[in-house]
């Protein structure tokens, strides 16, 4: 098996985490989507260490984790205040921005 | 002269500073301001008297002095200074202003005795003689300008003196701005006058532009053009047809004023601009032959005019529009007519001053009525009105040896001189100046006969008449000898026309078509025929109370001969409509045309305004779009997978 | 330092033939499950199995991180909020803004393309392998501390700053702040003493069953007049419809020790509120 | 030397900002609620003195080179693209500085009570004209491209605020957006100017460090497309500001809904920085495309005059009016500059100035007259009347309308009667005949200026207005110094014609050298 495929597969995580970004409404399952699309970041970035025998793929895909965990807490709680005040965690509630 | 010439720029301040203290002054000044005023015209006349008596002390070669007084405008070439020319014809204006208007200020210390703003009228009165006299002795068109507009301004004030208090001083204001707003049609001439003077000579003070070398180098077309201008001024100040509309809604003043401007002096002034610009038409043969129609024309239209005017003052003003139709057809028959104009004018203005304050004394004695048909019989009433006004009446007619003899006479055998090339025009000018005279004959005597004349009177309730204070009647009375004198003191012999010689200049004798007796006995059968026949109508029978319908000619005439109805159709209404068009097509066309860009812009917004429908995932769906593109357009232009 | 062209061996073949299959049809579920829990589940399947592959690609450190951060920590974060939501219309799978469908899985399909053409296209080197098995290397997680602790060792105080802060934000954005003013002893007598001309009582409601046949919780006490006075009984039995009527007729003698205890209770209107 | 005119640009800047921190004094004194009244008093001093410092700059100033221009001082200011602090002024400029120093005391004044014991409003109305001020004494002053540019939109701030946020229109915030729309429009498109002018320059060999004085980029010769596209850039800035038909529709929306005072410092000064751009900037950078667009700009001027009086005889409110009758005296102003002549430059120089006397006036005395009705009306049709119950009132009205209708003796006619024989004598091609079908204007003017006065002044009084007190000492103050103006230079202009002739001879040298121009330019490309 070439180690090729590995990439293969992070990408169309990664494509599917960005297409359920696109298309639910949830907020909580369009952040699920967001973790997908790093996770599958993080895959490519352990192939590529282990590709190129370098360690900093694995660093880098440790600092992802580390921020992804920081993003998760204040996402989740602006989704939490959210709700409180509208009731609803859907993303097309709040849609103050209208021109 | 030159010793009294530094006199000649307070003819005009006196008066200036008369009116500007008892405008500004106030109420402080009510209890003498009429006396002021007085004292200020009465002082200008002695100053006017005292450089007449100088002048004819001097040869007549030196009778033109040019006095200057400071440098007015200079710029860009024009030069113009400020400086007054004393010459024969300013000074016989300057006498009859002063003269006339004293005896007309005079006189309105009685006349306007019960008004409250009887100050106020002073000052416009002085406002008046101060411009007219700078009108007069101006020596430069610029500066007779001032003196033309400034008059126009005084005649403003006054006609609409009595314009607020009551609804219907409305009417009053409507004539006054009537009055300015036609004069200004003919300032536009002066104006447009002067612009073709300056690009003509590149001056505009009488010396330089009416000496032989300046107007031996303009083009006849431009002398043409120069004319005819001066002639549309000529005919806004003078009220000669075309812009002869004014002139009877310019009775609403005060009668005095009436006299004043509206007889004696202001309106005047186009046949004085005619004469002081006569070697400019001279220069120009086709704005003589006009200027000559518009006298010809104006006088038949306002002798018809007269003859049908029940308002006693109505009917004098056509008869001075007429009158004044006279001196502009002299003005326009070259140095053979400029005297006998100016002669007219100054017997005019004597003649017509007496009749007008004559007729305010009549008003003033039946309690401010106009309307003729409620006169008759005054003549008992009113002795020194009647013998006054007879005078004047006589004087109009031109019976012999009354002062317009002297003058119309001359006019009407000028009139007859042939003009080489064209012998149409003294058989045709002349037959109308003869006829005009039968016309003036008829309307005078029909105007003095129902007011004095009948057996019966025909007064509203409760009338009785008396004379007014001497103040009224002295005037009069001084007015009446010259009416009466005048012309026998200046006539006999051509003393005037050889005063007025070194201005005008000399006029070659010519011979009239017709013989000078035959003209003068003609003319006089002519105005002794229609003087009978207005006896007949209106002094053997009964004068009916109620103006009878008359004949077309009759409604005509006292319609001014349609004269508003035609100003209406053909010049306010059109304008009325382009002003409409102009007011909506600058909100609908102009400002909305503008309004559109802003519109379009917004549309814009309103297109794009819809992609930010604030919906998180649209917005994500355009980035993840965006990077799309991006990635493909990489794709295509680097290559897929890097270059290695 | 290490050997050129790793061999992958058969046994991580067959992992990922096994595993990648299932992870996608996971991943697929994010997209098409109707409830955020079940995409939940799908999600921690997607990251468990991810761990498995680092482990396979020689990351036994990330590989247990994952486990622990992701499905330990931030899953259970996730499933927390979800309790917290709740359920809502939100979960449907219906489209409300007009050709998003379209849009966003073309974008899904044309990101998925295009990424799959940028690896299919571009030349990799052969694997190299961090030398895991190799007896001259150094093990994973050390060699990994090493680098974080020695190369990124700003990073690393960074990022921590970043959790701390991240974590002071969550604080701050969840704290609700009190619209009321707090009750106090004084503000709450301050309120009954407003409301005596409603017909509040100030002094103590009798408690339930005094005075009545049977001294018992249901049963309302009878006032000095003999009338039932209803707000005696506790507000939860009323609502309820669980009270029972004091019987009518004259009072029967009870016991001090239970009147005792019924004066020293607190008000009625103090319960009610 | 003494800096006359960088004095004169910033007292009224440190009176702004006294009046602004005057606001300071009232918080440690007295109950907060109540004013000082301190900023109008500050206000009238600050703008006192500075008319005794345009009385030094008068004296500083040699008539005898008029056309050069005196009293300045360059500076670098933004080394970088070359932009100065260049001031200086000519004849002309100074005359402008003159009606920028001389109207605003009048017009405070005249606003005494306009913003009754509203401290605030109060201080900002005054602050913010102290302000204007200054923008256009230092405008009227530049002899910098770059500087000129930066003021003419500055000058739109408190222009902007003063429209919007005073007067009683209910339009006026409206009539604010368009005002600033407009001008900020033409603008743009004199920025693009601007620009492309430096890059000329520059091109042709200007020291960059001075790339925007005037007298640099006079000297240069931009090549002939290049210098009429500016030109155009530039005019129609300028003819928007001054304004023009058919670029004039803001101006009447002001008028309509500013206050009068405002509409002074607006119309009167404001306004005259598109002639005074025409003749102080287009002439001398761009003489060859002025002598090109000529003959269209003499048209559109004549237009104006006559579309501006006649949409003034059609108005129904007074200070629309006022405003309308602007749109007429700006087309001879125009009409002036473009046809070429000493006489009828220097004519429209001096009309810049008696315009702003005497449509100042107007504005005023009207402003007296509205803040008399009891509702405030504007309209025309609810005034009957008034000769006999505000004489005083209605005499100035007159006076200041007889300044509008040009009569002789008063100082507008001296410059109308200048700009009409010049315009006739005019070299662009059919200047004569447009300057004989300018004439008719006068004879609208009488009817707008009359028909107005009969309509408002003459009949009966209108019921409730009986009583309406005449016009008192201030305001009084106010309109005799215009009217005493207006008189004296009707009857001596040569006090004012001696600053504009030399000007004005200097321009028209350097729009009528036709042939040497392009033998200069052809020895120039021999070199």
């Amino acid at each position: 098996m070439d180690i090729t495929n590995y990439v293969v597969l992070a990408a169309v995580l990664f494509a599917i985490g960005a297409t359920t970004v696109l298309l639910r409404r949830n907020a909580i399952v369009v952040f699920m989507g967001v973790e997908l699309m790093l996770n599958a970041t993080n895959l490519a970035f352990v192939t590529f260490a282990r590709m190129h025998g370098d360690l900093t793929g694995q660093v880098l895909a440790f600092f992802v984790m580390v921020v992804a965990a920081a993003e998760v807490v204040v996402g989740l709680a602006i989704i939490v205040t959210i709700f409180r005040t509208r009731r609803s965690a859907s993303v097309d509630d709040v849609n103050l921005l209208r021109g | 002269m030159n010793d009294v010439i530094g006199l000649a720029p307070w003819l005009i301040g006196i008066p200036l500073i008369g009116a500007a203290i008892l405008l500004l002054g106030g109420k402080a000044t009510d209890r003498w301001g009429h006396w002021l005023g007085v004292a200020a015209s009465a002082a200008s006349g002695v100053i006017g008297f005292i450089l007449m008596f100088r002048m004819i002390g001097t040869p007549a070669e030196e009778r033109s002095v040019d006095h200057h007084l400071w440098t007015w405008l200079s710029a860009g070439g024009l030069d113009v200074d400020l400086g007054l020319r004393l010459d024969p014809l300013s000074l016989v204006f300057v006498m009859l202003v002063t003269f006339v208007g004293t005896l007309i200020h005079v006189y309105s210390v009685a006349y306007m005795d019960h008004d409250p703003h009887r100050r106020r009228f002073f000052a416009y009165l002085n406002l008046f003689v101060a411009a007219m006299l700078t009108l007069v002795l101006a020596d430069s068109y610029l500066l007779l300008f001032v003196g033309w507009e400034g008059v126009g301004l005084a005649s403003y004030l006054l006609i609409g003196f009595w314009d607020t208090g009551r609804p219907s001083a409305r009417e009053n204001a409507v004539a006054a701005k009537k009055a300015f707003v036609m004069n200004r049609i003919g300032d536009m001439g002066l104006i447009a006058a002067m612009a073709l003077l300056f690009a003509g000579t590149g001056a505009l003070d009488f010396a330089t532009t009416l000496s032989d070398d300046t107007l031996g180098s303009l083009s006849e077309g431009t002398a043409t053009a120069i004319g005819l201008c001066l002639l549309l001024a000529a005919c806004g100040k003078s009220a000669q047809f075309p812009l002869q509309a004014w002139l009877g809604d310019a009775m609403a003043g005060p009668t005095p004023v009436s006299a004043l401007i509206h007889a004696a002096t202001m309106v005047t002034a186009g046949v004085y601009l005619m004469v002081r610009s006569g070697p400019i038409l001279e220069a120009a043969p086709t704005a003589q032959l006009v200027v000559v129609i518009v006298g010809a024309v104006t006088l038949l239209f306002g002798a018809v005019v007269g003859t049908a005017k029940d308002d006693i003052k109505k009917a004098l003003a056509a008869s001075t529009m007429s009158q004044i139709g006279y001196m502009m057809l002299a003005a326009g028959l070259g140095p053979a007519g400029y005297a006998f104009a100016i002669f007219h004018l100054l017997t005019h203005g004597f003649f017509k001053a007496g009749l007008f304050l004559g007729a305010g004394s009549v008003m003033h004695a039946m309690g401010d009525q106009t309307d003729m048909r409620r006169f008759g019989g005054l003549s008992r009433f009113l002795p020194i009105t009647w013998i006054t006004m007879g005078l004047g009446w006589l004087a109009i007619l031109g019976i012999p040896p009354f002062s317009g003899f002297w003058s119309k006479d001359g006019i009407i055998e000028a009139a007859f001189i042939p003009v080489e090339g064209q012998p149409w025009r003294a058989w045709v000018f002349g037959t109308v100046a003869v006829l005009g005279a039968g016309i003036t004959a008829f309307y005078m005597t029909r105007l003095f006969f129902m007011t004095f004349g009948g057996r019966r009177p025909r007064w509203t309730e409760n009338q009785h008449p008396h004379e007014g204070s001497p103040l009224m009647w002295w005037p009069l009375v001084f007015l009446g000898v010259g009416s009466a004198a005048l012309g026998l003191v200046l006539g006999v012999g051509g003393t005037f026309v050889t005063w007025l010689e070194p201005v005008v200049g000399h006029a070659e004798h010519h011979e009239p078509v017709l013989p000078v007796p035959v003209i003068i006995t003609s003319t006089l059968v002519v105005v002794v025929l229609g003087a009978l026949l207005a006896f007949r109508m209106y002094a053997m029978s009964l004068v009916p109370e109620e103006a009878p319908r008359g004949s077309f000619l009759t409604r005509a005439a006292r319609r001014d001969l349609y004269q508003d109805a035609a100003n209406e159709t053909l010049v306010l209404k059109p304008a009325h409509g382009v002003a409409r068009l102009l007011q909506v097509g600058d909100r609908d066309v102009v400002d909305r045309g503008w309004s559109l860009l802003p519109q379009v812009l917004s549309w814009f917004g309103a297109v794009f305004r819809k992609a930010q429908s604030g919906y998180v995932r649209s917005y994500a769906a355009g980035m993840a779009g965006g990077v799309l593109v991006i990635a493909v357009v990489a794709w295509l232009v680097v290559g897929l997978g890097g270059a290695q | 330092m290490t050997p050129a062209g790793l061999e992958i061996s058969g046994g991580e073949t067959v992992l990922f033939w096994v595993i990648a299959p299932l992870m996608v049809l996971a991943a697929l579920g994010l997209l098409f499950v109707k409830r955020a829990v079940h995409a939940a589940m799908c999600l921690v399947f997607v990251m468990v199995s991810m761990a498995i592959l680092y482990i396979a690609q020689e990351a036994p450190f990330l590989g247990v991180v994952q486990v622990v951060v992701y499905t330990g920590a931030v899953m259970m974060l996730f499933l927390f909020v979800l309790m917290l939501v709740g359920v809502d219309a939100s979960d449907s799978l219906t489209e409300t803004i007009r050709g998003q469908r379209w849009i966003g899985v073309l974008i899904g399909i044309g990101l998925a393309v295009i990424l799959g053409g940028v690896v299919a296209n571009a030349t990799f080197p052969p694997a190299a392998g961090l030398g895991g098995g190799d007896p001259g290397g150094v093990a994973n997680p050390q060699a990994l501390a090493r680098v974080l602790f020695g190369d990124y060792v700003l990073a690393m105080e960074a990022v921590g700053v970043l959790l701390v802060t991240a974590a002071v934000g969550a604080l701050v954005l969840t704290h609700r702040r009190r619209l009321t003013p707090k009750q106090t002893q004084e503000s709450v007598a301050d309120r009954r003493i407003k409301a005596l001309p409603d017909g509040v009582v100030l002094t103590p409601l009798p408690p339930p069953g005094v005075y009545a046949r049977s001294n018992a919780m249901d049963t309302p006490a009878l006032g000095p007049d003999g009338e039932q006075v209803p707000q005696s009984v506790s507000r939860v039995l009323r609502i309820r419809g669980q009270e029972r009527p004091a019987p009518e007729g004259p009072a029967v003698v009870v016991s001090t020790s239970s009147t005792r205890g019924a004066t020293s209770s607190t008000p009625e209107s103090e319960r009610d509120a | 030397m003494f800096p006359w005119l960088t004095v004169l640009i910033a007292w009224p800047l440190v009176g702004a900002a006294v009046v602004g921190l005057s606001a300071l004094v009232r918080s440690r004194t007295g109950p907060a609620s109540a004013g000082t009244g301190l900023a109008r008093p500050l206000a009238l001093l600050f703008s006192l003195v500075e008319v005794a410092l345009l009385v030094g700059a008068f004296v500083a100033f040699d008539t005898g080179a008029a056309a050069e221009h005196q009293l300045g001082a360059v500076h670098p200011w933004i080394p970088q693209i070359g932009a100065s602090y260049a001031v200086g002024v000519d004849g002309v400029g100074l005359l402008l500085v003159a009606l920028s120093v001389l109207l605003v005391p009048l017009v405070l004044l005249a606003a005494w009570k306009e913003q009754g014991r509203d401290e605030v409003r109060l201080r900002k109305f005054v602050g913010l004209v102290l302000l204007l001020q200054a923008f256009m004494v230092a405008v009227f002053a530049a002899r910098d491209v770059f500087l000129f540019y930066v003021l003419f939109e500055a000058m739109l701030i408190p222009a902007y605020f003063l429209i919007g946020g005073f007067g009683q229109g209910a339009g006026r915030r409206k009539a604010a957006v368009k005002f600033l729309m407009f001008s900020l429009g033409g603008g743009l498109i004199m920025l693009a100017a601007v620009i492309a002018l430096y890059f000329l320059g520059i091109g042709a060999g200007i020291d960059p460090s001075r790339a925007f004085l005037v007298d640099e980029l006079a000297a240069i010769d931009l090549g002939t497309t290049a210098e009429r596209l500016m030109f155009v850039g530039f005019f129609i800035a300028f003819a928007i500001k001054a304004p023009m038909v058919p670029v004039h529709s803001w101006l009447p929306d002001v008028a309509g809904n500013a206050t009068p005072g405002t509409s002074t410092l607006l119309i009167c000064v404001l306004d005259k920085v598109g002639t005074f751009g025409m003749l102080t900037l287009c002439l001398p950078l761009f003489p060859e495309a002025s002598r090109w667009a000529a003959p269209l700009v003499i048209v559109l001027a004549v237009i104006s005059v006559l579309y501006g009086a006649i949409m003034a005889i059609m108005q129904t409110d007074l200070l629309r009016l006022v405003g309308w009758t602007s749109v007429s005296h700006f087309g001879f102003i125009i009409l002036g500059i473009f046809t070429f002549t000493p006489l009828g430059t220097a004519g429209s120089s001096f009309m810049m100035l008696n315009h702003g006397l005497a449509t100042g006036a107007l504005f005023l005395v009207a402003g007296f007259l509205i803040s008399r009705h009891p509702e405030k009306s504007q309209k025309i049709s609810d005034y009957s009347g008034l000769r006999s119950v505000t004489p005083v009132l209605a005499g100035t009205f007159l006076v200041a309308g007889l300044a509008t209708l040009s009569l002789p003796g008063l100082a507008t006619f001296v410059s109308e009667i200048m700009v009409l024989i010049g315009a006739f004598g005019g070299s662009p091609a059919g200047s004569a005949g447009w300057a004989i079908a300018a004439i008719p204007g006068v004879v609208l003017a009488a009817i707008y200026v009359l028909l107005t006065y009969q309509k408002i002044f003459t009949g009966a009084p209108a019921a409730g207005l009986e009583g309406l007190p005449d016009l008192h000492v201030r305001e009084r103050v106010v309109a005799a110094p215009l009217v005493a103006g207006l008189l004296v230079l009707g009857l001596v202009p040569g006090l004012a014609l001696t600053y504009v002739n030399a000007p004005a001879e200097q321009s028209v040298a350097l729009t009528t050298v036709d042939e040497p121009a392009d033998a200069a330019t052809e020895m120039g490309s021999d070199k």
